[in-house]
């Protein structure tokens, strides 16, 4: 009975335009800006910012740069790890190449350069679709991993062709404490969380998912396919190349090229559709599933006194993994964030049933 | 009846269009006056889809060329058709099922939006203005279509009727000269279609935009349409008015089959 | 309660690697479990480990590394058992002041003490092992490398690459030239490789495999006629389980062991009695021995001497922190008696680390396979330090300076 | 000339290996519309089925043929790969029918999770070997038209001629059977092929056998070649191309897919790869497969991809 | 009602889409064996949910039958599988057409006799039968069926159904893009199977005149419950059935121009 929206009659359509119409959500909203501002720095443990809070933030703005693509404009992608390695080494090539480079204008650039690659792979999507395209994807994914390991260059001719960033400094102030980097990625995520929000539900958001649900009828309402596609695939990378910087700079701090391989690609593809495809929560929601469930199912046995070998308790929390993805598909198969807005639906109902 | 109706904005003239071994179209000419109600009709496969898909720049035609206000096109593609003011609806609805009915009919407005990605991203001063402004012009065509209750819901689970009036409120939103509906009125009954014809008029007489229709109900397109073209297996058949059409021997053996 | 010493132990049980990793975490662990059973611990200090799944990646042996470093009274040392992992928590360490040793892999010039603070690459290098390989095949070749060919068939990835600056310093100075073959993980089809050196005939082939590219590769050697007793693989691809199944196709294949893992020693017959028989082997009892369980025991019997290094300074019968096993590390003197006493005389020559050198010394031999077991074919080798001090010293200054590492004097 | 030739050989036959991966993509894609990418642990669940049941059933049993060791545990293996596919359609497919393409691919990724921990639990993750008495060594002809003879793998060509055979058996049995049909139409439209009594359940178990019995026939050539062990499953990475190339739908396709992109990559690597710094097969075969798909997005074969209003 | 026992038995049957949409509530309708009833109803009534809910097609709209039962011949069927149904003789046309689009004309065709084991020359009859009903089919045979107009791909479906050789049709809008003369042959042939083969039909129908025609009885529903029903005959006669869905409320036919919707336009002009 308390989830209503009984008598908030908007009265513009600017009201209901506002990002979160329901007043209800705004608090929770609010409530939740000020968990992740102010509660979890005072709280939180090393620990928990390096190891859950900061990998989960970082993934999720990946998962919104895929979502952009994939969710919203319906071109699948298997080469998400090729479009944050690029961020990553583009990033790092600032860094070390132009000095006393602040840390945001570096990450930036990162993404800069991951939008032009992005573009470039994204040419052949005009003509190419659906599963075609995905695997198609993959060439870029491969291309980038044998160019990243074969190309002295991009390495600042490290021999092994691993690198490893410099302190993250930006105009003086050293980010060195897990907690402020967190914020670091936390403001990151917000600002373009909101940014690809506000693009998705704006003109662009619509052209792209008019080319994912129906493109004929789209090119036929003057929509070019051409533009909204590779709009998609540059705001996508651009997104994503951030968060392969900020997960090269920030959360490993040093990477050999498999840190960014098909399985992260794999992984985040996880994400978005676990988390719901074309849903900005839902990257949240999926990035969350990914990084926190393997934590959970890893402590489950210790929890229960079980003392079952490694080997084996990690081939169980693989399957069981598994079949949790099988299940939540079958359960909803629009993902998690479909799941929330379902049950926040049945909650306005409640008590009555229909 | 004495219906004021003005230039020709739209002429096809020889259309030929074939897929492989099957002639689609056959030297098809016919042309469409500012402002009227023009009907195409004709049997199932006669090619009617397939005309509006090549004025629409969705096919090209092998042959022939297409007038629009005096500019002759051999081939156009669908943007600039759009640009020109000719929207659509489709028989087998091609409506963007993942998106409500506010984002559907709304991306009928994209055409006229400016604001660049940066502005949109951040909602500046003028992209929200221009987001309101549009809304604002939407929200009419959704009151007048009456799927006010709609709003919000994924098209792809409104009933198939619903998603018709979704399909001509998109084409709306593109403020249209000329107006191209594939069987609109398909899959609705009596009532429906009364109201479907409704809305065809009075964006006919309100708006002035000239109407190309194609409809299997020929109770309909005797009442409301000026003109009416007939095509059978690609070839024209007949073109007049419909009580010339009505009468003419061959659209009635193929077509028509006995009285309507 | 009796005190502890925690002892983080980073596996990877799954994925590509399994192969490998099982029998070198099953023999780390196994030794801990022997020092417990048999001397109750460190001078009466328990041993306390844990293992992490890592799964041979590197965001994952992060969160490992994340989540064991401060258990008990702080990680005594991590071997991280991945170059990518190694990579990752290298400047992570000098922050949490915890150690990392990687015997016989990670970065080659994290030998350098003095700037390499908490890195411990004890026994060998990959540009030891390099050099080694070179000794053994100058030898066979009358002492002189002049005019010859090596190629390097190599796992396209950092792990593969370490050798190439040595490699390449070595054949500048001594005349012979260097073929560079590159093979993309995870490397199951390597025909165009070997294709490529059937033309090329290399007079040797340096193998710097893993994995499943090792059996792939000796058989793509095999199927197009290079003969294997001129390949000589590292030591991540010269265990039982590379050639076992090939049998005598792989008969003649050379690879390298650190120090000598291949041989039979006293410690093992202390594990059977002390773990296995007990019930408390951690893998089957037939895995104890294999080559890849004997880097394990050696691996884990090093941290326990670099405990037992760093007692005899902060105290005996304490637990420790992280940062005063280090100095353990740093102080091990493992004299061939100790050894001896240790149960290791067999299988490991003296080992003595300092301050500016973290390697201590690094003693390998060459192994070649009979097409049923593994035999030992040379003497012990040591590598010389002439190139390899050099590229130490160029390549950690150069680490120093991109990290802004101020380097010890030692 | 004759390491020209030797390269083309190579690259035919390795082509041919992967074409035989690539064949449990076409068969489950064609026949339910999923792109299966659960398909190399399937490979690999299979191959170790195979590899141990040889290994356990001598001992069970208590005799001492490899022939018939080989054989029943062949047996034993399909009959896994069977109960497999009865619960992929019992647990997941079942309840993911008229789903879009990538939930399904999705679903499959957690079958691939399950599977490759499956089979490593039950059967173990070392090494194993599978001895089907493939020759090993070399074979070297027409020494006399060129110096030092063509080399050829003799392991490479009985899988390549194993390969054949299978394709051609399921070509047959796709074009000449009702059931093709059948399949095809659930590809199409799962609900529409629901309504006139296409039972889904029985097309998919049996569609998801013969994936099954077409990743146990590249498991034991892999295998046998590499050995069992979790690396096989990544044998489909290579198969990917090749599907594309060839058509997502078409079992011919798979087969001149496998073989185009088996030569285009050896040739590159050895003409091409020397000039990049090597290594470059890799990416190649997946700009080879896109160079065509830009002529023909639907791969050489395909259906043609329907887009119509 | 007439005498002869119920084919169909639709018992009060609610439908819940997605877990929380509520569509049918509490429909019941009975199909006498050899009946034609027409289910009739304005856009949103709930009459593909119906017919989706009998022949258990709902699960892969993510819907579900929540309360009531469905009997065929007096047997529970809520819990067979579609294929199960079609091979008790129950299939329905579903509502757009859902032709296979990679396969042609006449494999679709063919795909409809999946079901049957009575041999290969009963069914070549039968394929036969159904090009005779749509000649323009036969014409179109080879091509795939993405490629065939509205109408084609409509035929094909109707033709596909019939294929299987059913004892009961569902029939979603069978007249549906269909060209006047085609919509009255598809009345037609539903006659004639109805007479001849003694197959029972439940048809959801907009044409409202034309199913009223052909029916023996009929169902209103409206928003998911059944507001009406009775012989076709008298349905046709109903006041309020003639207002509102043929169109002839009070005395003539109204011309489509003629109706005026005062309260639209004047919204329309604000
Ligand atoms: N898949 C679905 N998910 C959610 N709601 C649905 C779904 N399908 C139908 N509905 C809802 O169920 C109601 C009835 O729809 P149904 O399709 O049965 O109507 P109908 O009588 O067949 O209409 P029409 O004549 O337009 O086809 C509608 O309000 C519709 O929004
Ligand atoms: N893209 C295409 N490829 C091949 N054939 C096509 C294509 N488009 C249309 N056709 C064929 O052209 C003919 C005309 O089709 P069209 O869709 O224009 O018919 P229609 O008049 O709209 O019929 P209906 O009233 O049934 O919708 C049909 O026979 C159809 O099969
Ligand atoms: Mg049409
Ligand atoms: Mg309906």
């Amino acid at each position: 009975m308390f989830y209503r929206e009984n008598g908030q009659f908007k009265s513009s359509y600017s009201a209901d335009l506002a990002l979160f119409p329901v007043a209800q959500d705004r608090w929770a909203m609010l409530a939740l800006a000020a968990i992740a501002f102010i509660a979890l720095p005072m709280f939180a443990s090393d620990y928990a910012f390096r190891a859950i809070f900061i990998p989960f933030l970082i993934l999720s703005l990946a998962a919104i740069g895929l979502n952009i693509l994939v969710g919203y404009c319906g071109q699948i992608s298997l080469g998400t790890g090729a479009f944050m390695a690029v961020g990553a080494y583009a990033a790092y090539n600032l860094q070390v190449r132009i000095d006393g480079m602040p840390l945001i204008i570096a990450l930036i650039g990162g993404g800069l350069c991951a939008t032009v690659f992005g573009v470039l792979f994204g040419i052949p999507s005009l003509r190419i679709r659906g599963l075609y395209l995905a695997v198609a994807t993959l060439a870029a994914q491969f291309f980038v991993d044998w160019f990243t390991n074969r190309v002295k260059w991009v390495t600042n001719d490290s021999s092994s062709g691993s690198v490893s960033v410099r302190t993250l400094q930006m105009l003086g102030f050293e980010f060195t404490t897990p907690m402020q980097k967190y914020l670091l990625c936390l403001t990151l995520v917000v600002v373009f969380g909101l940014l690809a929000k506000n693009l998705v539900r704006g003109a662009i958001g619509r052209e792209w998912m008019a080319m994912r649900d129906m493109d004929v009828a789209a090119a036929v309402i003057g929509i070019r396919p051409v533009y909204a596609k590779l709009s998609a695939f540059a705001v996508s990378s651009f997104i994503v190349g951030v968060a392969g910087a900020l997960w090269g700079f920030v959360h490993l701090g040093a990477w050999e090229p498999s840190a960014f391989s098909i399985d992260k690609s794999l992984q985040l593809l996880f994400m978005i559709i676990i988390g719901g495809l074309g849903s900005i929560a839902g990257s949240f929601f999926g990035a969350a599933f990914v990084v926190l469930l393997p934590l959970f199912l890893n402590y489950v046995p210790h929890w229960l006194g079980l003392s079952i070998s490694t080997g084996t308790a990690s081939h169980l929390e693989h399957m069981i993994f598994g079949a949790l993805i099988v299940f939540f598909l079958i359960v909803e198969p629009h993902g998690l964030a479909r799941l929330w807005s379902t049950g926040r639906q049945k909650l306005r109902l409640w008590p009555f049933p229909h | 009846m004495a219906r004021k109706t003005g230039d020709v904005i739209l002429d096809v003239q020889n259309i030929t269009l074939g897929f492989g071994g099957v002639k689609a179209l056959t030297d098809i000419s016919f042309n469409v006056r500012e402002h009227e109600v023009r009907a195409i009709i004709g049997p199932n496969g006669a090619g009617k889809s397939s005309m509006l898909n090549c004025i629409n720049g969705v096919y090209q035609p092998q042959q022939g060329s297409i007038t629009f206000r005096g500019k002759t096109f051999k081939h156009m593609n669908s943007r600039q058709v759009a640009e020109m003011g000719v929207a659509r609806t489709f028989q087998n609805l091609a409506l963007f099922k993942g998106m409500s009915v506010l984002d559907n009919i709304m991306s009928g407005r994209n055409l006229k939006m400016k604001c660049g990605l940066l502005a949109q991203a951040l909602r500046w001063g003028p992209a929200e203005r221009e987001e309101l402004q549009h809304r604002e012009f939407v929200e009419h065509i959704i009151d007048f279509l009456e799927i006010q209750a709609h709003r919000k819901t994924p098209v792809g689970r409104l009933p198939y009727g619903l998603q018709k009036r979704v399909d001509l409120g998109r084409a709306l939103a593109m403020e249209p000269q000329v107006l191209l509906l594939d069987e609109p009125m398909a899959g609705m009954n009596v009532e429906e279609k009364q109201d479907m014809s409704r809305f065809i008029l009075d964006v006919n007489d309100e708006f002035g935009a000239t109407i190309v229709l194609i409809e299997h109900d020929m109770g309909v397109v005797m009442d409301i349409s000026d003109r009416v073209v007939v095509l059978d297996y690609g070839k024209k058949i007949g073109d007049g008015t419909p009580d010339e059409v009505r009468a003419n021997p061959e659209v009635i053996r193929a077509y028509l089959g006995t009285e309507h | 309660q009796a005190a502890e010493q925690f002892i983080p132990l980073l596996v990877y049980r799954t994925g590509q690697f399994a192969p490998l990793g099982i029998p070198w975490a099953d023999g780390k662990q196994d030794y801990l479990k022997l020092i417990n059973a048999r001397d109750g611990g460190v001078n009466g200090v328990k041993l306390a480990f844990e293992e992490c799944e890592t799964a041979y990646d590197a965001a994952k042996g992060v969160e490992c590394y994340e989540r064991l470093k401060g258990k008990g009274t702080g990680a005594s040392g991590f071997d991280t058992q991945s170059t990518g992992i190694t990579f990752a928590v290298t400047d992570k360490a000098f922050v949490d002041k915890v150690s990392v040793e990687t015997a016989g892999y990670g970065l080659s010039q994290s030998v350098d003490g003095t700037v390499f603070e908490w890195n411990f690459p004890l026994m060998g290098t990959y540009w030891t092992a390099t050099d080694v390989m070179l000794q053994d095949i100058a030898k066979k070749e009358k002492g002189s490398l002049k005019g010859k060919k090596i190629a390097l068939v190599y796992h396209d990835s950092p792990y593969g690459k370490e050798p190439i600056p040595l490699l390449q310093k070595r054949a500048a100075a001594e005349g012979f030239e260097v073929q560079l073959y590159p093979v993309t993980p995870p490397g199951v089809e390597q025909k165009s490789t070997w294709l490529q050196i059937r033309q090329a005939r290399p007079d040797y082939v340096l193998f710097w495999s893993a994995g499943v590219m090792t059996p792939a590769g000796i058989r793509e050697a095999q199927a197009s006629g290079y003969p294997r007793e001129k390949i000589y693989g590292i030591w991540w691809a010269g265990s039982d389980h590379d050639v076992k199944d090939i049998g005598d196709g792989a008969k003649g294949y050379n690879a390298i062991t650190l120090q000598n893992s291949a041989a039979k020693d006293k410690v093992l017959d202390d594990i059977k009695k002390f773990v296995h028989d007990k019930g408390q082997g951690t893998g089957p009892a037939n895995g104890v021995g294999s080559i890849a369980y004997n880097r394990g025991i050696m691996i884990s019997m090093l941290q326990v001497e670099a405990i037992r290094a760093a007692q005899e300074k902060y105290g005996k019968g304490k637990s420790l922190t992280s940062e005063q096993v280090r100095w353990g590390f740093e102080n091990l003197d493992l004299t061939a008696d100790k050894l001896k006493a240790l149960g290791f005389g067999e299988m490991m020559r003296p080992v003595k680390t300092s301050c500016a050198n973290h390697m201590g010394n690094d003693w390998a031999k060459i192994i070649q396979w009979d097409g049923g077991k593994w035999n030992i074919t040379s003497d012990w080798y040591q590598s010389d330090k002439t190139h390899i001090n050099a590229l130490v010293k160029e390549f950690a200054e150069k680490y120093a300076k991109d990290k802004n590492v101020k380097a010890r004097t030692c | 000339m004759g390491f020209f030739l030797e390269t083309l050989f190579g690259g035919l036959m390795a082509g041919m290996l992967y074409a035989l991966v690539a064949l449990g993509f076409v068969l489950i894609f064609k026949a339910s519309g999923v792109f299966n990418f659960a398909q190399g642990a399937m490979v690999l669940f299979a191959a170790l089925a195979m590899a141990r049941f040889a290994e356990w059933i001598p001992q069970w049993l208590g005799f001492n043929s490899a022939l018939l060791a080989n054989l029943l545990a062949f047996i034993a293996a399909a009959l896994c790969m069977v109960v497999v596919a009865w619960l992929v359609e019992r647990l997941a497919l079942r309840r993911l029918v008229n789903q879009e393409g990538i939930t399904l691919l999705m679903a499959t990724l957690g079958i691939a999770n399950i599977l490759d921990s499956a089979g490593q639990l039950l059967f173990g993750s070392a090494t194993y070997k599978i001895d089907i008495g493939m020759p090993k060594d070399p074979m070297i002809v027409l020494e006399n038209v060129f110096q030092g003879g063509l080399l050829l793998s003799k392991e490479d060509l009985y899988a390549a001629v194993l390969a054949a055979a299978l394709v051609t058996m399921l070509t047959l049995f796709f074009q000449k059977t009702a059931t093709g049909r059948a399949l095809r139409a659930v590809a199409d439209d799962h609900q529409a092929a629901q309504s006139i009594g296409i039972p889904l359940a029985r097309i998919w178990v049996i569609v998801w056998s013969i994936g099954g019995f077409v990743a146990l026939v590249a498991g034991v050539i892999w295998g046998s070649k590499l050995g069992v062990q979790y690396s096989i499953s990544l044998v489909a990475l290579k198969a990917f191309p090749v599907v594309i190339l060839g058509g997502l739908t078409s079992v011919p396709g798979a087969i001149l897919g496998g073989l185009i992109i088996g030569v285009g990559e050896k040739l590159s690597e050895i003409y091409l790869g020397p000039y990049l710094g090597g290594g470059i097969e890799n990416w190649f075969a997946y700009v080879l497969a896109l160079a065509v798909l830009l002529v023909r997005p639907q791969g050489l074969f395909g259906d043609k991809i329907i887009d119509r209003v | 009602m007439s005498a002869s026992k119920p084919f169909l038995d639709v018992n009060g049957i609610e439908v819940i889409y997605n877990h929380v949409i509520l569509v049918l509530k509490g429909v019941s309708l009975v199909v006498p064996e050899g009946g034609i009833v027409a289910l009739l109803g304005g856009n949103g009534a709930g009459k593909t949910t119906t017919l989706r809910a009998v022949s258990n097609l709902l699960a892969g709209e993510r819907g579900a039958v929540t309360k009531g039962t469905i009997e065929l011949r007096g047997e529970r069927i809520e819990a067979l599988s579609p294929a199960e149904l079609v091979r008790r003789g129950l299939v329905q046309v579903m509502e757009g057409r859902h032709c296979f689009a990679h396969l042609t004309i006449e494999e679709n065709l063919m795909t409809g006799a999946y079901t049957r084991s009575d041999g290969k020359a009963a069914v070549a009859a039968t394929l036969e039968k159904v090009y005779a009903y749509f000649p323009r089919l036969k014409t179109r045979r080879t091509s795939q069926a993405a490629y065939t107009s509205g109408g084609e791909q409509q035929m094909c479906a109707i033709g596909r159904a019939l294929m299987a050789n059913p004892s009961m049709v569902l029939l979603d809008e069978p007249s549906m893009g269909l060209a006047p003369q085609i919509v009255d042959e598809v009345f037609g042939i539903v006659k004639d199977l109805n007479d001849k083969e003694r197959v029972t039909f439940l048809l959801a129908e907009q044409n409202t005149n034309m199913a009223l025609r052909y029916a023996d009885y009929g169902y209103i529903l409206e928003s998911g419950r059944i507001v009406m029903d009775g012989k076709a005959s008298d349905l046709a006669n109903n006041e309020d059935v003639k207002e509102f869905y043929l169109g002839v409320g009070g005395a003539e036919r109204k011309s489509f121009r003629d109706v005026k919707s005062y309260k639209r336009r004047k919204r329309w002009l604000a």
